[in-house]
């Protein structure tokens, strides 16, 4: 039994931390919002510089060819600082599905590129007026001798002006799904959407003709929904950990405050209204904790369905414990916990940001309850799903 | 009981709500409730706006008729502000002024400050704000440290006040300043001054909020000046007068409370059109168990200020139940707005002109987290309810 | 603007209050428990002499001719002692309903009886693995001659041992369903069910080829729905009373321990872990009492769809609130609270009794909806009610 | 990180569950669990199932080999304990003289007293209980005033102790009294006794519980007897030597959760095959919903309870971190029990021969409620974690 980031790991995350620290931690979110960029980049530069963007990828591509739990503490630490960007599609969902279903070529094109920090991936999946189920994709591809041709509209594509290629989620011709790598292009129509979290970049892409070539088909045809539903397993496992970081910080600044704010002549930490939010705040961080480890481990050890059930309620509970504390947070800082000035609204945007990304807590449970086989009865999914008493 | 308003009562809400009709500003009842994006443009429109409710008869209806009020009842009062959300009016940017300074002068004033102050208040010609809460004195209201040092015939007056609304845009300041340094209890030593904001000793620097708006501000006091004459009530009395000062706001938080009323009704109706994938969100059973919730706890919030409402009307003051409706609505608007976050999916997180349905439920959200601390936090609220009206022992260092 | 009970109903309720204090208040349910219903009977008893079984009936039926409002003290008072019986049931189902639809021979045979508190009613509606559906009822009444034939089950009957009388809901020949009265009759088949809630007697009624006179049906055919709905109105308006009697208890008790009991040198209601939770509980008595308060006054001064949305919220709410104080109670009383000897479990079992009663929460919210006018879309109702993502 | 258990680890768990399967009372494995419902019958059931633990070498496995024990690793300790959750084996009638007792004596015991009381332990022929709270000292466990006076060459002890825990079966008891009556702090001068309870001066009462059963005393003490030698560590120290003793409970709260998993297996077995109205409970989305949070949060506790061990295996001791666990397992226990109340609908009233599902679901529900109470309320458990684990400041009073 030996539950805990191993020496290698904690060592990762204190160099990490120190440089982030360094950079002003949520620094860089800041510049960001105010549309300073630039200062993202140079941090990005220097995690890339520390090999952050090398971890998961294969030593045949200039990776370091370590695994999922080995990115753990690098979303904490990022979650920490709410630090903008594309990181997590790219390390855990991009890489994951290239390493596995990636063409050579693919893999030589886009690895040893994104291990340098110099490629990045976001993910286009959603369309307008629909949410993230597959069936409601329209977005639709056509073969047209060694080009694919792509049309139709995704939107709240994450840095859809900083990505350097896009995995388009496209409807082909017999009605599949399958995946595609779209990379940038200055020809491609973005429309910027203006994100309630301002550290995140959002963006509507509209496909009209949009060639591309046959290689960049991710997988083969109509693997779409089999690929989509292995990323999402790495892309949650890595978003728990995100959320897990947040978290921390979140409980570091409330018990911080609680310790050195003093009304009515004690710390308000001292009133047990304050103590006690705080430790329930702690017992979420804990638990979320506990249940992303676990869901990154799975990755590395276990089968599926495992990895499934992990996954799903890793993300389900982070998902929803993030928002909490967040909010009591402000809460415990009244009146200062309110204004721009403090970082608290920066974790809490953030927290609703990802509140249904890829997903509601109520579909990763519903996917949960299938993973752990809490079947619903087939024949009576037919029925009426609410009766109501007294004949109404 | 008895729920059903009098012909008189009846006859008031007629007559304001033509007198409404006939009175917004332009375009306000078809929709267009734009305010001025310019700080100075809003201030003149909002004045003017109080300048015209005082013409109408309406700039400060509990008022005695000698001051220019209506000497209005209270179910009067209430049926005033149903009315004022029911249109969606203009805020009130005197608020302060009508509702505190102007009936605490108008009881306790001397002579000479009712002559000076009291009809530029409800014409709207001097703007008051509120210097009470400091950056170690917010819950704790006792321990504020700005100081007031008497220098010949001035009151030299020193510290920093935060959380000041229309602080920017104020003449005339309802300030709380320490003029006795080592009280035996710390409440005590306050005196209550009336400070003219337009002086090279008061700086105010807006407060940007998370919502990114800048509702309030910071209030610097570098030896601004206050005379004898400026002083309420009591030297060293300030904290009384304070407190008689808050039982002028007899209709408590009604004005919110509609607000919600309104907030909630908005919301059934923004649900009830609203489609994800082609499917009425209003379709799942969830949405409608939650939203029957809502119900019943917003109903029975407004119910229970009616039930406060009877005893203030029997008693003629409001007690300490008025925090239990304050708690109520403040923890109710902020979990429904954070329910309307919910409803609205990852699209949810589009804002301002991107927003799905539409950008006040994204700013109303983000808003609402003020209202559980604003006006005394939920946790103080939660001391006074078990203090005062269940008699339970008293906190620590109260 | 008058939202309070008038001076005569306080009065009435501070005599009630005399009476039951004097009687032992949970005493006679914690005899009753033990199975000595003496006492409970001398209660009834006295309560009628000071008028409770009285007040609603009207005048020519030998009662004070007084109305919902009025009944609302005493439910509280009955609430407060976890009182046993069917009066909610004779009260505020039976009598409203025998005043409106009962025959005149109907009337004159159980209402005089109720006045005087010689006639309790009971409610026989649940049938064996079956919820309270109406479209699920089975037990059959047909017609022979000048008598009506029952023949069917039900279960959970409030006080099958004790009433006087049965409401018993049934489907008649041509798939309506009606109410019938039926009396009490040593023959009839009776089976005791334990019930949790020990202060409340459970029967199971098997009618085997039951005849009653035609005489007893309660309406006429068909209407069974109508009355139920009707009946189910003044029935939960008075329940909620009831729970609001319960919650005020539960509030005073926790609020007296927590001023008495001292741990670490503290009254414990210094602590705000206690303090604030006792605090929300009197928040959700208050919320509950307005509530009650307005359902009741509802039903004698508002058109149907402003009751159901009153009583529906009304019931909804306290019935939650209860479990949820009576829970906290026994917290906040610490180790005694968790003792047969307290009162608080008598609260608790009482507040899940009345959890599902005549349908659950959930429930009275879908029947608020409706009567709000929340319209669920019709052409969308037979859509799959749970939509997954990625396709599953 | 790493789950997997070692080849020593997997053979412990064979040994342990074919023993198990051969020695397990009759008719066990296949169901039929009943314990006598006679007391006297109860415990000699209770003290044979320990009497053969011990002669199949299982009767305080993590005991020193020459007192019985075979030095058990934590993780085999934890593997005992899945194991007995896994048979549903009869409760542990000594886990008190196991757990705590006897290693505290094995570390800290006279000579004497290992002679006279270890063996006796691990046999079952004597059974400990514990005797700390008292009606005035629950939470705050340092403020007991049972007193031990000392007349020549016995010791008076005079008081009343509750909620002790198998204290009617008991022939010893783990006690604690003051011996000094004005201490700097209360939590000195309490000194830890070794009580015969089988003496004139020693009087049990049963306490009835909620749901009916009687698993608690209270102990009344009148001049019971007992002397020096009967001491654990020295006088006025028993504080400590109470601290020290909590430490040899290793495992924690394992047992609680291991059956916390089982009943959640259980729960969810019993749902799969549950119907109302001839519909499924399992189709209904807000059960699976309810389910699916369940489940993270229970396996969140487990998960915490491996992490927390992984560091009781680096530092050789549990820290603070156990209140997290415990604070976990008792709040989850009890919300469970709720919510399968509330799936069974009105028929859920129904109770013992007439429970709709199995009775376990009601007993259990009653029973949950001491959970959040019994070892540390949950308020004393989130003060420990606050003060301990995240550094806030301390309490009133402590």
């Amino acid at each position: 039994m030996d539950f805990a980031l191993n020496e290698d790991q904690e060592m990762f995350r204190s160099y990490l931390r120190k440089y982030l620290d360094k950079v002003g931690q949520t620094k860089v979110a800041r510049e960001f919002i105010k549309g300073n960029t630039n200062e993202f980049t140079v941090v990005m530069n220097g995690l890339a510089e520390l090999g952050a963007t090398a971890i998961n990828i294969p030593e045949e591509n200039e990776g370091l060819g370590l695994g999922a739990v080995d990115l753990v503490p690098v979303f904490e630490e990022m979650g920490r600082v709410v630090l903008p960007g594309i990181y997590l599609e790219t390390m855990a969902f991009a890489v994951p599905l290239l390493e596995k279903y990636g063409t050579e070529e693919q893999k030589a094109k886009y690895l040893p590129d994104i291990a340098a920090g110099n490629k990045q991936l976001s993910l286009a999946w959603l369309e307008p007026v629909k949410d993230y189920s597959l069936d409601q994709i329209e977005c639709a591809v056509k073969e047209e001798g060694e080009t694919l041709v792509i049309n139709g509209v995704k939107e709240l594509v994450p840095d859809a002006d900083f990505a350097d290629a896009f995995i388009v989620v496209v409807r082909n011709s017999n009605d599949g799904l399958s995946l595609i790598l779209v990379d940038r292009d200055d020809e491609l129509s973005i429309r910027p959407q203006k994100c309630m979290d301002e550290s995140r970049h959002l963006g509507e892409i509209t496909f009209d003709e949009w060639a591309v070539p046959k290689s960049q088909l991710l997988g083969s045809w109509n693997q779409g929904v089999n690929l989509l539903e292995e990323g999402i397993l790495y892309l949650n496992a890595g978003l728990s950990s995100l959320l897990v970081g947040g978290m921390e910080k979140v409980v570091g600044m409330a018990t911080e405050y609680a310790n050195i704010r003093e009304q009515f002549g004690q710390p308000i930490g001292r009133f047990q209204a304050i103590k006690h939010t705080i430790v329930d705040m702690k017992m979420d961080l804990e638990m979320a904790r506990s249940l992303s480890y676990y869901a990154s481990w799975t990755l590395e050890e276990m089968d599926a369905e495992k990895q499934k059930a992990a996954v799903y309620s890793a993300r389900a509970f982070a998902t929803e414990a993030f928002i909490r504390l967040a909010s009591e947070n402000i809460q415990i800082h009244g009146g200062i916990g309110f204004t721009e000035e403090i970082d608290c609204h920066l974790f809490l945007k953030r927290a609703r940001f990802y509140e249904h990304y890829l997903g509601s807590v109520r579909d990763y449970n519903e996917l949960l309850a299938s993973a752990l086989g809490w079947n619903k009865n087939e024949t009576s999914k037919n029925m009426k799903a609410e009766k109501v008493v007294h004949g109404q | 009981m008895d729920f059903s308003i009098s012909k008189q009562e009846e006859a008031f809400r007629q007559e304001l709500r033509t007198w409404l009709e006939e009175n917004l500003p332009e375009g306000w009842l078809q929709g267009n409730r734009e305010l001025p994006e310019d700080k100075a443009d809003y201030a003149v429109f909002l004045r003017k706006w109080q300048n015209t409710l005082y013409e109408g008869g309406w700039g400060a209806i509990s008022w005695p008729k000698e001051y220019g009020g209506r000497e209005a009842t209270l179910m009067e009062e209430i049926i005033f502000y149903q009315e004022m959300v029911r249109v969606q009016a203009p805020p009130l940017i005197n608020y302060i002024g009508i509702h505190m300074v102007g009936p605490t002068l108008i009881q306790s004033g001397t002579d000479e400050q009712k002559e000076k102050f009291i009809n530029k208040i409800i014409t709207g010609e001097e703007v008051w704000c509120q210097g009470y809460s400091e950056p170690n004195a917010g819950s704790d209201l006792a321990a504020i440290q700005t100081s007031a040092e008497k220098k010949g015939d001035q009151w030299l007056i020193n510290g920093q006040k935060v959380w000041t609304s229309f602080g920017h845009l104020a003449d005339k300041c309802f300030l709380l300043a320490r003029t006795s340094t080592h009280p035996e209890k710390k409440h005590r030593g306050i005196t209550a001054f009336l400070l003219d904001m337009n002086q090279s000793g008061v700086e105010t620097k807006p407060i940007t909020q998370m919502d990114g708006q800048q509702e309030f501000n910071e209030v610097y006091l570098t030896d601004a000046v206050a005379y004898d004459a400026d002083i309420v009530g009591e030297l060293d009395k300030g904290w009384r007068v304070m407190i008689a000062l808050m039982l002028h706001e007899r209709t408590g938080i009604g004005a919110e409370l509609f607000t919600l009323e309104k907030r909630f009704d908005d919301m059934v109706a923004a649900i009830k059109d609203y489609q994800i994938n082609g499917r009425p969100v209003m379709d799942d059973p969830s949405v409608r168990q939650k939203l029957a919730s809502f119900y019943a706890r917003f109903r029975g919030s407004l119910l229970n200020y009616y039930r406060n409402l009877t005893s203030t009307l029997k008693n003629g003051h409001p007690g300490p139940e008025s925090s239990i409706d304050k708690l109520a609505v403040s923890e109710l608007t902020k979990e429904m707005a954070g329910f309307m976050m919910s409803l609205q999916g990852h699209r949810g997180m589009l804002w301002k002109e991107d927003a799905p349905i539409d950008p006040v439920w994204q700013d109303e959200y983000l808003f609402s987290f003020g209202q559980t601390i604003g006006g005394g936090t939920s946790e103080v609220q939660r001391n006074t309810i078990g203090e005062r009206v269940l008699g339970l022992p008293k906190d620590m260092g109260r």
